[in-house]
């Protein structure tokens, strides 16, 4: 063992710690039009035979710009160095743990870039007719049928790119499904404590959010839901677990409630990775589930994306879903045969083509490689890391609701920060020196001074260990040193802490917006 | 079965016992009884990794129409281009790969710095000052940018030209049950938009319109912005970005907005995803900015540093007053278009715009000539064209493909009006002898 | 421009400088073995259906180790994690420059990297025969032509795995072709700027190495030259440009004085990169001809290998090559076939296969690309790179021999040492500091304090500015502070100066090992 | 034409004009010009690279032995094992791939550690206390163990078991003319080597033997071994290192050397290069060890590090006294096989092993059970096996190639003592499916 590593009770080392020492200089990396000259290039075609006819007779010259555009003109070896050093600037799930809470940070299986790149994938074009690209309708169909299978629905659009498209798509669903008995609906209710992009939708669903506290426990308050549940109400968005990493208990009276004004329930999926073959959201009786594929299907978050989050719905709301979407043929041959069709009174459309297909891809592969037993034990271990680490910490940060979480736990140093002056937000960058990246701090906004740890099932118990002494190290170093002790922190990343304030103010969003 | 969770028996075990537990099962005491799963999941068990990888080589097997072996003539905004070794190798690198985003910027400057030269290309290719850090595509790039648009103006109407992608048609109209949007599509006359008078109904909050459009043909964007001066609305251009290599940019023209789909620069075909939406907009439309933005700043010790910024327009902090819910976006996808344009330079994407003008134009000589096939508009075109067959569209697809060839999209009837027409794209990787081929084989697939 | 970066008379920034910052902890990194947990595990394997019989009734008691092999025992995970953290704490030609003199360490183009990757080339076994491989007897066939065009020389071999195993290839040649001849020589005549391989591989070659001086202007001392030629002499090795980036001008001489004895002139071509489309050794007199195909042809040097080092040779040498060799079938149908022939008098084998094929293909596309065109551009730029840094540090530090130079130059601290206290060894530490690698520092052993410096033609004048102000930088710290100011570098890499001399004297080559 | 030149023409005059040069072709003015090339290269012009790939996708698609398209049953050193992902993806990682030796340990720890590790590795699989950096491939390696057992012993005699190889005794005959190595070859009899008589003639200093053999089979060594306990000379084991993984050590039988081919650690068959030349050998030989070692020390500030150690013994310092004159090796290899070590780990090398002999014992019986085809030797196989066939062993190569099979390696007449002799391997890739379809083509193949 490294004099440096903790000794830990188990006896092992920080292996989800990214131990890596700083490499080179401490310069900043020059844009790639800084390190531009004129004239230089990088790029080559196929030789085409093609002639080379004058531009002026194939583009009329007021549509021609007077000037090319200004783009970076570097050399093949300089563009390769710039952006191996900037990556070099950036932490990844591949160096380190990322208990990122609310994002799945877990670990993407590298089979799945083999996957996503093959040529029988991804050289498809996206408008080539079903009878050629049966290969990935049959993949979408196999993706569809386990993921209704895993949430407990009927049917799935996978076309929505993302969490946030596929809630809105979820509430257009659950508007098309009220139109279409002819009732009015307009509003639909949030517990405070949903992730943003919940209320943002629903806007954008045409509805009006209602938003209803939490009680002591963290969950949705009964009595507040009873008071504003009516016939106006379209239905609920929930996270159950919800965004404290707790179960809502009362699942089977919310959706009773729900359901007794007309009301459907949704179930935003972002935490499915909690309950994967323990509990189903069409057993807790809701009607559309979206799921993020990027974080319970591991695959990779691409710095920011890309995602998938596909859509699964109950019976009724089938004839509803977006269209084209893939099916099996019932047909004659041998082999199974896929076409594309459009359900009755589809909402339509809600992707370019076909969604985030080689994302789709990846999810299926490690689908496919975790299997339905593989996929319940994987809710089990993370929620075992979650749990071990609330109890590891539950004596040095705050547990706002310190019983047993599911997936992650969500601490507070709402007391170092009356007792030490020390923040949320310090104990974040305090433990980016530490060699891990930060929870997330500014999420739930219903809990002060929050520091959301979801470890993910891919963590070995000696990272845990690592990460939580760790947090124990800075908890103990802003009781003795208090605010000053952690405002320097973190000092040996790329840039120390970053002007943010500035950044709005003076607003600098492209290179030639510098002063 | 592959597993990627570490722990052994032994380890749960004493996990378990740390927290008093007796089994895994009891973590989820929480959970209704009523509520909870009686039985495994149907799904088989898992497999190694080789057994994966062989069950999704079986679906790529199936695909007939991929690019390594039916050669590539089609487009509506997907294209076949040169993507070189180096994109692919640089934008996989794992740490772009495999980190979520930027929340904690010190740590993120690989990714930030990426984004913020991508907002620079993009803004320059749009002729705009501002781009954001990308949206999911570029059918919800025109989402947006009409959301913005009715937004700004406060009118609720959106006038679309039909030279618009069908699809990002589709998508308006979609999410236009929700907004409430009033979107009335405006006919096309010989290829490009016939814009009504402004004082034929209500006025138009935004103005969508396609350059080149979904039928290649260049749009008269100066009527388009006389419209826009003339009716107060915002005019949208959803440009392609790889024309815009040698047309004068949408700012240029005159666009509040410009929206695309940044696929031609180093995204794989894929089946349609994951792309890049792109999107630019006027100074005076910033604070409205749907997505993520990325700005320059400065650190502690006064060195250069890159954050998200103007973060109080997001959904996570405004909430259900947000104009926009984007959160997870396509920044990898933006990183590679970064990456590739850094490959292309000043130089290249005019070079690779020349070669599609070229290659299209001697491509659409080819097909015209063809016996029974003519053209379907007089408009001019840069990268794309459009004719009429003889035959079904879809026939002539399905029979080209046996030759060998991608013939192009068939167009839908309400697209080509009843007709059988069939779209061409032709890239810069196209040669001569590939074009001359597929000339013979349409004139066969016609006859 | 970045603050930071140096003001260039060109203006431009630093784009082959190593600008990253340190990213995360400054901890080492744990050796797997102190990552392994045991019972953990990566692996997963194919569905066979292959009977699973007991070992015993396969292996006999008598063959069967008592405990398995001790490995790690590491999660997909950690083992991604580890590995890219390891690659996080090493220096390389991506993410700058790498002045590395005798090492041509240029940029390695990605297309290549494509090229070995293609199942077409990388999936075919090596016994599989010549009817089944033609692809690759074609592709090993146009390579060692356009090596001979390049060398002037009418045949190769491509079985030599890097330089030094060509040598030796070469040496053999040497000794079999004087045999053949029925003539018994016992030296081989090598410079003393020689790389050690070259005396290494006299020896293996069963020859005695003969040492001739360098003379005032470092280049091979002719009358001592004189002196040891004589009829036992088998050859002589060169290197030309020679390893003080000198070009041999009296090559012809040379070549007359060897020829006349009867020996043969064997080419050292680790320098090649300064010459080709220029001069070309078959046309100065020499008889062999080695290439480092991993410094010339771009393939790149993988931490220290693999390489390829194919030997050419003038038409008398041909009989003796190593076999079996592909050849060009003067066959009857229309596609060009080709077959495995051995020479008559082959020397026999000189690699398992048929050498580092993959390495092989690489070198190919690089040449393809290239082009002839583009080679001579590249001794060209190669050329003036080396001459612009000579001619812009003279003034800074020694330069032994100064007149123009050819791919690089040799400089030296010796005035810094005899006034300052501070070695080439302490300027090439110091530079680590400043984002590039070092210079060669121990070679050649014939210059005091030798700073060999081979910028290659893939660094921008950018790049070299940058470089050069580094190296003034360093000379005027030296100068104002003395060995002090410098030895404490570097601070910022990884780890610091290595204590040496202790891992010599407590040999720990394995983990084992350890105390 | 594609350049990795970044000079423009005008760089190019200005940094002429600072050296006060009128032209390029001046820099050269040190060549005579009598030497000079009068002419351009007789070679075509560069091209792009996407023409560069078009080429070489042409000699790929040549080769029709691919193991993506004949099921590889050919062995002899070079085995189609499985390869993750994960191995490619991290061993190629470009601070690998792009890196020179580890000159600089202060910024090179990456690749020293990595090495550090496999030598580890290595060292475990051939239970000795040393391994090296890497060697160029089994061959290479077995000549360097002969270099090192004759410096050692002083005595040149090097006894080879026919068991060994036929190209590494090629390599052992080619290399001995410099060293004047004496060379007895020592026959097999039934699979196994037949060691004389230790007064037979001269004493040996090194005896070499595989295990398994090239035929497959288990040699003795425990009488190797009195061999040389008799004899003073070295013991030398070729090892397969994936038989390691069930078979007693080169150490635990008492080698002083243990030699291998580690191309099935991950390495692609490439068409036999770049593999990776195991070396292992006691602690007494470390100072002859050849090749690279790195070790194990400290930096300045008391942490760990690692750097190449024992350098004294290179050819750099040692110059003509050097045993060895290896210097670049095939360290990717090396780091690639302690990534994949590191993947398969303690159970998944046994695993994989038990995999060969479970599939090697299931071929052998149904290839045995083919009309005529008759077993070369009695002796125990592990991984791979021989046979006689009643047909010429290349031309049911050629029949099987036709069925998709490569069959195996068809063994000289030198080897297989003029009989039709077929090498065949059976790893773990092999299904039950795939091997009883070989068998069956090999049915027809030799009726
Ligand atoms: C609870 C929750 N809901 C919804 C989302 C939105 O998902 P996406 O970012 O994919 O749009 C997220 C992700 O940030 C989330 O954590
Ligand atoms: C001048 C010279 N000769 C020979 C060699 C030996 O080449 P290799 O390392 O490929 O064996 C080298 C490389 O280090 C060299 O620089």
């Amino acid at each position: 063992m490294p004099a440096t590593a903790p000794a830990t009770a188990s006896g092992g080392a920080p292996g989800g710690r990214a131990a890596s020492a700083p490499l080179l200089g401490r310069e900043e990396e020059p844009t790639l039009f800084e390190l531009s000259h004129p004239g230089r290039r990088a790029w080559s075609f196929r030789t085409t035979g093609v002639p080379e006819v004058d531009l002026a007779e194939l583009v009329p010259a007021e549509h021609r710009r007077a000037a090319p555009v200004e783009l970076a003109e570097v050399s093949e070896r300089d563009l390769v160095a710039h952006a191996t050093r900037l990556a070099h600037r950036q932490f990844a799930v591949d160096l380190g743990a990322y208990p990122l809470g609310s994002c799945t940070m877990k670990y993407n299986p590298k089979v799945c870039d083999t996957v996503a790149a093959l040529p029988g994938l991804a050289g498809v074009h996206p408008a080539a007719p079903a009878s050629l690209t049966q290969g990935w309708l049959g993949l979408l169909v196999e993706l569809e049928e386990v993921l209704c299978e895993i949430t407990g629905m009927a049917g799935a659009t996978l076309q929505p790119a993302a969490g946030a498209a596929g809630e809105l798509t979820g509430l257009l669903l659950m508007r098309a499904y009220h139109e279409s008995r002819g009732s009015v609906r307009t509003k639909v209710i949030i517990p405070d404590s949903a992730h943003g992009t919940n209320p943002a939708s629903v806007t954008l669903g045409g509805y009006q959010a209602v938003t209803v506290p939490s009680d002591g426990r963290g969950c949705v308050d009964m009595a507040a839901l009873a008071a504003v549940l009516d016939e106006d109400v379209a239905g609920i968005m929930l996270t159950n677990p919800n965004t404290l990493g707790l179960f809502e208990e009362d699942i089977a009276a919310i959706a009773d409630a729900v359901h007794r004004v007309g009301g459907l329930l949704y179930y935003d999926g972002a935490n499915l990775n909690a309950i994967l073959g323990v509990v189903r959201p069409g057993d807790m009786g809701f009607d559309i589930v979206h799921m993020n594929l990027h974080k319970t299907f591991a695959t990779p978050h691409g710095g920011g994306g890309p995602g998938a989050g596909p859509v699964a719905v109950s019976e009724r709301l089938m004839p509803f879903l977006p269209g084209p979407r893939p099916a099996r043929v019932d047909g004659g041959g041998d082999e199974p045969a896929y076409r594309w069709v459009t359900p009755a009174r589809s909402i339509g459309r809600v992707h370019t083509w076909h969604g985030n297909t080689l994302v789709l891809a990846r999810a299926l592969a490690y689908l496919l490689a975790t299997g339905g037993d593989g996929l319940r034990r994987v809710a089990q271990i993370a929620v075992l890391n979650a749990n071990w680490l609330r109890r590891r910490l539950a004596g040095t940060y705050d547990v706002p609701f310190d019983r047993s979480c599911m997936h992650e736990v969500v601490l507070s140093a709402r007391t170092l920060k009356r007792d030490h002056g020390v923040r949320a937000v310090d104990v974040a960058k305090r433990l980016l020196e530490e060699g891990f990246h930060a929870p997330t701090v500014s999420f739930p906004l219903i809990v002060d001074e929050a520091l959301m740890v979801e470890p993910t099932e891919t963590e070995s118990p000696q990272t845990l260990e690592a990460l939580a002494a760790a947090l124990e190290r800075i908890a103990a170093e802003a009781v003795a040193g208090g605010h000053d002790a952690l405002a320097a922190y973190p000092k040996g990343t790329p840039v120390r802490r970053v002007d943010e304030a500035r950044a709005a103010r003076t607003l600098i969003p492209t290179f030639d917006a510098r002063g | 079965m592959a597993s990627y969770i570490p722990h052994t028996d032994d380890e749960v075990a004493s996990m378990l016992a740390f927290l008093g537990l007796g089994s895994l099962d009891e973590l989820f005491a929480a959970v209704p009884e009523a509520v909870r799963l009686q039985r495994a999941l149907e799904l088989a068990d898992g497999v190694g990794e080789p057994d994966v990888l062989a069950a999704m080589e079986g679906y790529a097997r199936a695909n007939r129409a991929r690019a390594d072996r039916l050669i590539c003539f089609a487009g509506g905004g997907a294209y076949d281009h040169e993507v070189p070794s180096v994109t692919p190798a640089l934008a996989g690198r794992s740490e772009f790969v495999t980190s979520y985003t930027p929340y904690q910027p010190e740590v993120a400057q690989g990714v930030l710095q990426a984004v913020f030269e991508y907002q620079t290309m993009v803004a320059r290719l749009a002729g705009l000052p501002v781009a954001n850090a990308s949206l999911y595509d570029g059918g919800s790039a025109a989402v947006e940018a009409a959301n913005l648009g009715v937004a700004a103006t406060g009118r609720p109407t959106v006038w679309v030209s039909e030279g618009i992608h069908p699809h990002w048609r589709q998508m308006l109209a979609t999410l236009a049950a929700g907004t409430g949007h009033r979107l009335r599509t405006v006919a096309l006359a010989d290829g490009v938009t016939a814009w009504p008078d402004a004082d034929d109904g209500e006025p138009p909050g935004v103005v969508l319109v396609g350059y080149p459009n979904y039928l290649g043909c260049l749009e008269d964007l100066g009527a388009a912005r006389a419209l826009c001066d003339r009716t107060g609305a915002l005019l949208v251009v959803g440009a392609d970005p790889v024309a815009a290599g040698l047309l004068r940019s949408g700012g240029a023209w005159g666009a509040d907005v410009v929206v695309g789909e940044g696929q031609p620069f180093g995204t794989p075909l894929g089946f349609g995803g994951p792309y890049l939406g792109l999107f630019a907009c006027a100074a005076a439309h910033v604070r409205r900015l749907p997505g993520r933005l990325v700005g320059e700043t400065v650190d502690v010790d006064g060195r250069r540093a890159y954050v998200t910024t103007l973060r109080a327009r997001e959904q996570d902090i405004r909430r259900e007053k947000a104009t926009s819910n984007v959160c997870t976006n396509q920044t990898l996808m933006a990183v590679t278009a970064a990456i590739q344009l850094g490959w292309l330079g000043t130089s290249g994407l005019v070079e690779v715009a020349t070669r599609c003008a070229r290659a299209t134009a001697y491509a659409r000589r080819a097909v015209l000539a063809v016996d029974g096939v003519t053209p379907f508009a007089g408009a001019p075109v840069l990268r794309e064209f459009a004719v009429r067959l003889p035959v079904a569209a879809e026939t002539v697809v399905e029979r080209m493909a046996d030759a060998g060839f991608l013939a192009g999209i068939a167009l839908t009837d309400a697209v080509a009006g009843g007709g059988a027409g069939l779209l061409v794209a032709v890239t810069e990787r196209r040669t001569a002898r590939e074009i001359d081929a597929y000339a013979t084989a349409l004139a066969k697939a016609v006859a």
